[in-house]
């Protein structure tokens, strides 16, 4: 079993806390991410797991053996970090086969699993050679071999994809998650791109300044986001968020923007919205929920027309990004390359509130959920 | 400081993996390239081994197995996988270096005395070529015997003396090049003497023995992989 | 212009020019002592110069032999300097391991101590250096001159320059794959470090082979002087011998040239650690 | 403890199972982890305590006492302090300390940068340049001093021959070591002839570090060879000159070794410099209060240029 619980773990350096009071329970072979932008403690709480930072208060349990004080090497882990740190004076296979040395496998197991990790990472041209000679890529298949020869329960990945370019991140975003179906693990994962977490994550764990902003599925996490943070890290282009007035009118709640109304959804919990009538909250429409025409599966009492103005275009080739202006607010509009607008038109479109979010814009939570 | 921290994080060209193999000299030449500081170390580790002469054969047949590592691009621990092949291959070295020692110096003096003797009657050159192909096919028979031991290692003694005359018979050739290249690199440090006073002790046995395996490699895969030899692969010794 | 069917300019001609000058004067004094080393005494002001003397004197290299115990001095000096070059190394790389890599109470103090005394010239010191030593009874022995130049701070503070160069990640990557800080010192940073030890043995091969003051102090029994406290008496001793002092100088050069030559190709790199910041 | 992956082969079979936990609480281990990085200290640090800084805060106390090596030490106060104004040797000692620096240390470092940009380029032979370079400054001082005294030798030396040959007259020939007036000239020649190559390779590190595309960004605007070297190189090469500058400082004020070997500080105190008045003070009249005074001014020379350094990278 290698479920993992962090119960009001915390990290402090001098006067200065960067992790503050972190509960996460990670069940065994869940494969989490760590997201968050940079400063915001991922790292520091991964490296706490790893036992390369010490724990400042709180507790670590990796199964159900308190793991604070336990030294790195008897942990059960394997990391991958982000300049992947492979020793520069071994080969290929030296490096792989280091950990289970240092374990003094006997030698025909240890040429077992480096050739067969070797095999899954295609990397059996590169065994004999040294790490200079090697791409980025390649270095990052090695680090991976490195870490799965040793069989962890626990793999830590330190933004590992972050020093390749876009294609080869791509790709190797694919691998890591097949391998993770192979290997049976618990994969515990940092990043600061949310693309990476979205497309590979069981769940995900937002952060900011330290704090566990929100853990859930990436479906949930972009349908649901709790709070402003959470809303405009996830989904790109960002969610737009913008001043609305609540009004209640025939039963029915709606959101003012601008002087333009846009009817609420029933679906929407009235009972939290209510304490709003009347007040002003922030609004979050995602950039694909503004439509040229109403889209036939919508209910059309969920929408309502909204009206700005075009300031720029980015044709994207599938999709364009209009980029508007509306009550002197920015806002982004996901829109099909058959709505032609140029710079300067104003244009209405269809804003779909089915998945519209309302946040607090004191607490900056969100009302909804 | 920047630089020097370029130093361990720079990333490389890479290595291609559909890149086409090399062959032949250009293959010599990458592999000694990528390995020639362990050939150092071999060649020390070939040296002290040797020290009490008795070992000497046992050395060459272990220095020989790394060196097969090397050619195969496989992956080398110079002083475990060293010791362990010098104590496998011992016995077996060890009555091959006596014999083949024996035999030598036999085929040797035999072509002395019958070369001093064809000079003056000629009917002496017939002894004389047969004494010294015979010579020749031992030296070479020897050493394809101690290619193919470290190379296919659960075989038969009387298949391996089987197969390496056949070795030598079929490709003679490549490892009379290396063994060429043998004497080309102690002629070397004969000849520039002062210059040279550490060619011996830095690699000129290591690369010697790397470079009859490099050369023995091909024949020894050809007759291992004949139909009628790859059968018998797994039978104990 | 036109060399060899490649077009070479003037700057080029230039810059080769002035290098091959300087590098002429800088190495005309060992010329000319390479060159007065074959020379009857006699003939060593002779002017103009005759660089390679038409009969070279080879007796020069064999008299210096027997007229001082020059072997002596060559060995007492390469006992010395190896014993002194391994321990400066060991201990260095061995302490700035922990300067760059660890963490613990009072390392910036400690530190602050090492560089403070770098700066520090050696003759602030060298007199209560000395009556400490004569008050452990080294005076006259080897020991002494061990002891003083084996735990230099500048040894310290270039092998942590370097292993600061070093990603932290690796010692972490170790960590993790299960060695103890001593194996990580000797199976990643040591091998790793092999620019930073040959500049540091450079170093220390240099000074203490060439060093003149220290012996000079400490060591007053001729079985125990060093070879170049041995030049330095040979020369007032034989002042007109110009031949022969020739020939021992060469003699004293050898393996400062040998040691200099073997681990040069590293030393830029070292040098560039010890020194620029940042 | 294991898993079964159906990629991976099982793992325990055959090799040692998982390692039994080892707890230890937080404070032990701290202690633990103190006590491995001390470990690692102390070979060195004890030999450096013992050997150098024992020594540097005997010499501080020193400094205050009268002392000559076997009577007992009797407390001075301000005495050797106050000595110093009227001893006209430590004026002299000083006065030459500052001229040997002033003078030297433009001088190699004009030289080092000069050397080290000619052999940044890629030059047929540089690393053979390079070296040649290097060896005087790892040359044996003793050996390549006496080579220095006998081509300076102001009767037959090669350098005064060439000189008369050039038709200076045989009275207007210097007299190098032996001359009041060319013994400083003698020793700063020499001093710069040995260690500029050492600060040659320290530029060339610098030089190394120089983003090629600064130039290549300057080259697109224009600028010529000097112009290159006027407005990318020395600005990029400020901190290394600043290092340079200081080390040389530094190595000036300290400079003893050469002046023995080719002046003995003569002739008169021509070239008598404060380190050499100090070893004189110390082990030829073995007045080793006075001597540590001396000293305890030569370090405040340094101190003060070491703070300005500190000052200067902190800043950066």
């Amino acid at each position: 079993m290698a479920s993992i619980s962090l119960k009001k773990l915390n990290k402090t350096f001098g006067a200065l806390t960067v992790v503050h009071d972190i509960d996460l329970e990670i069940a065994d072979k869940e494969f989490i991410i760590l997201v968050g932008p940079s400063g915001c403690g991922k790292s520091t709480t991964l490296r706490m797991i790893a036992g390369l930072e010490e724990i400042s208060g709180g507790e670590l349990l990796i199964g159900t053996d308190l793991m604070n004080d336990v030294p790195s090497k008897d942990r059960d882990i394997a990391m991958v970090f982000q300049n992947y740190a492979l020793y520069p004076h071994m080969t290929v296979y030296k490096n792989m086969a280091f950990g289970l040395e240092l374990r003094k496998a006997p030698r025909d197991v240890i040429d077992r699993k480096v050739q067969e990790a070797a095999k899954i990472l295609d990397i059996t041209h590169l065994l004999n050679r040294k790490p200079k000679a090697l791409s980025g890529g390649q270095r990052q298949r090695v680090a991976l071999g490195r870490a799965m020869v040793r069989n962890p329960e626990v793999f830590l990945l330190d933004e590992p994809l972050s020093n390749l370019d876009a294609k080869l991140r791509g790709t190797m975003r694919a691998e890591i998650t097949k391998l993770h179906k192979r290997l049976d693990a618990t994969f515990i994962y940092v990043t600061h791109d949310q693309v990476e977490a979205m497309t590979m994550a069981d769940r995900i764990v937002v952060m900011k300044d330290g704090h566990i902003q929100q853990v859930d599925t990436p479906q949930n996490l972009y349908d649901r986001p709790v709070n402003m943070f959470v809303a405009g890290f996830i989904g790109a282009p960002q969610m737009n968020l913008l001043p609305a007035t609540i009004r209640r009118e025939a039963g029915r709640f709606s959101a003012t923007v601008d002087g333009q109304v846009l009817p609420l959804p029933h679906a929407f919990d009235e009972a939290r919205i209510a304490p709003y009538e009347g007040r002003e909250v922030m609004l979050g429409i995602r950039p694909e929920n503004f439509h040229e025409l109403a889209p036939a599966d919508i209910d059309p009492q969920n929408t309502g027309p909204f009206a700005a103005v075009v300031e720029l275009t980015e044709p994207m080739g599938s999709e364009v990004h209009l980029n508007m202006l509306a009550g002197g607010r920015q806002l982004i509009a996901r829109v099909s390359p058959r709505f032609k607008s140029k710079i300067g038109d104003a244009v209405t479109l269809t804003a779909d509130m089915t998945n519209a979010q309302l946040f607090d814009p004191q607490t900056e939570r969100s009302i909804l959920y | 400081m920047q630089w020097l921290e370029a130093m361990w994080t720079k990333e490389g060209k890479g290595i291609d993996k559909d890149a086409p193999k090399r062959t032949g000299l250009a293959l010599f030449v990458q592999i000694f390239a990528r390995e020639w500081w362990e050939l150092v170390k071999l060649n020390l580790l070939f040296i002290l081994a040797s020290l009490p002469l008795i070992t000497l054969p046992a050395a060459c047949f272990a220095t020989a197995s790394i060196c097969r590592a090397m050619v195969e691009d496989r992956n080398v621990y110079l002083l475990r996988d060293f010791s362990e092949a010098f104590r496998r291959h011992a016995l077996v070295a060890t009555i091959w270096g006596i014999v083949t020692g024996a035999v030598l110096a036999l085929g040797i003096y035999a072509v002395a005395t019958y070369g001093a003797a064809a000079r003056e009657n000629l009917v002496y050159a017939a002894p004389l070529t047969v004494s010294l192909v015979a010579t020749v096919f031992a030296g070479l028979w020897a050493m394809h015997f101690m290619v193919l031991s470290v190379t296919a290692e659960a075989r038969r003694l009387r298949d391996l003396l089987r197969l390496s005359a056949l070795a030598t018979l079929w490709r003679p050739l490549p490892l009379l090049a290396s063994l060429a290249f043998v004497a080309a690199l102690w002629l070397a440090h004969i000849l520039f003497y002062p210059v040279s006073v550490f060619m011996p002790a830095t690699f000129n046995f290591s690369l010697g023995l790397f470079a009859v395996m490099f050369g023995a490699q091909r024949a020894a895969t050809l007759v291992l992989s004949r139909p009628a030899e790859a059968s018998g692969e797994k039978e104990p010794f | 212009m036109r060399i060899a069917g490649k077009k070479i300019s003037a700057g080029t001609i230039a810059v080769y020019l002035t290098v091959i000058v300087v590098t002429i004067i800088m190495l005309l004094p060992f010329a000319w002592m390479l060159s007065a080393s074959l020379k009857l005494s006699r003939d060593v002001f002779a002017f103009p110069i005759e660089w390679i003397p038409s009969q070279p004197r080879w007796e020069n290299y064999l008299d210096i032999w027997t007229k001082i115990p020059l072997a002596l001095f060559i060995y007492n000096t390469s006992k010395l300097t190896i014993i002194v070059t391994v321990l400066q190394l060991l201990t260095s790389s061995f302490a700035a391991y922990a300067f760059a890599k660890l963490h613990f109470p009072y390392k910036n103090t400690l530190f602050l101590g090492y560089i403070a005394t770098i700066a520090m010239p050696w003759q602030v010191y060298m007199v209560p250096q000395f009556l400490l030593m004569r008050e452990f009874g080294l005076n006259n022995t080897h020991l002494a001159l061990i002891c003083l130049q084996a735990f230099t701070a500048f040894g310290v503070f270039l092998m942590r320059q370097f292993y600061m160069s070093i990603p932290t990640e690796l010692c972490e990557a170790a960590r993790i794959d299960g060695m103890n800080e001593y194996q990580i010192w000797a199976k990643i940073m040591l091998p790793l470090s092999k620019p930073a030890l040959s500049t540091l043995t450079i170093f220390t091969f240099v000074t203490t082979w060439n060093d003149f003051l220290g012996p000079m102090i400490y060591l007053t029994r001729t079985e125990l002087k060093t070879i170049q406290i041995g030049l330095r008496m040979f020369i007032s001793q034989y002042s007109a011998e110009y031949g022969l002092i020739m020939a021992a100088s060469v003699v004293a050069l050898i393996p400062v040239l040998i040691v200099f030559l073997a681990l040069q190709r590293f030393f830029v790199e070292g040098v560039a650690s010890s020194g620029i910041k940042g | 403890m294991s898993i079964t992956s159906p990629a991976m082969s099982d793992s325990p079979a055959g090799f040692a199972p998982k390692k039994k936990v080892r707890v230890v609480s937080k404070r032990r281990r701290r202690v633990e982890n103190a006590l491995i990085a001390y470990s690692f200290i102390a070979p060195n640090f004890l030999g450096f305590a013992v050997f150098t800084l024992g020594p540097i805060l005997f010499a501080f106390a020193l400094a205050f006492m009268h002392w000559d090596g076997s009577n007992p030490i009797t407390f001075a106060g301000l005495d050797n302090f106050w000595r110093l104004f009227e001893d006209k040797a430590f004026i002299d000692a000083l006065w030459n300390t500052i001229v040997f620096t002033v003078v030297s240390v433009p001088a190699t470092l004009a030289c080092a940068l000069g050397l080290a940009v000619l052999l940044n380029q890629k030059i047929f032979g540089r690393d053979f340049f390079r070296t040649a370079m290097f060896f005087p400054y790892v040359a044996s001082l003793v050996a390549v001093a006496v080579v220095w005294n006998m081509i300076f030798n102001p009767e037959m030396g090669p350098v005064n021959m060439i000189l008369y040959t050039l038709g200076i007259a045989p009275e207007n020939l210097p007299g190098w070591a032996a001359d009041r007036h060319w013994a400083m000239v003698t020793v700063i020649l020499f001093g710069i002839w040995k260690s500029m190559g050492y600060y040659m390779v320290i530029y060339l590190a610098g030089l190394q570090g120089i983003n090629s595309e600064l130039y290549e960004a300057a080259g697109l605007d224009g600028a010529n060879a000097w112009q290159k070297f006027r407005h990318v190189t020395l600005p990029q090469l400020a901190p290394t000159t600043f290092f340079v500058t200081v080390m040389l400082t530094i190595q000036s004020f300290k400079v003893f070794d050469q002046v023995y070997m080719i002046t003995q500080g003569g002739p008169g105190t021509s070239t008598l410099v404060l380190v050499y008045h100090i070893y004189n003070e110390a082990f030829i009249s073995w007045d080793l209060g006075y001597s540590s005074m001396i000293a305890l001014v030569l370090f405040f020379l340094v101190l003060a240029v070491t703070v300005v350094q500190f000052r200067r990278q902190r800043e950066d």
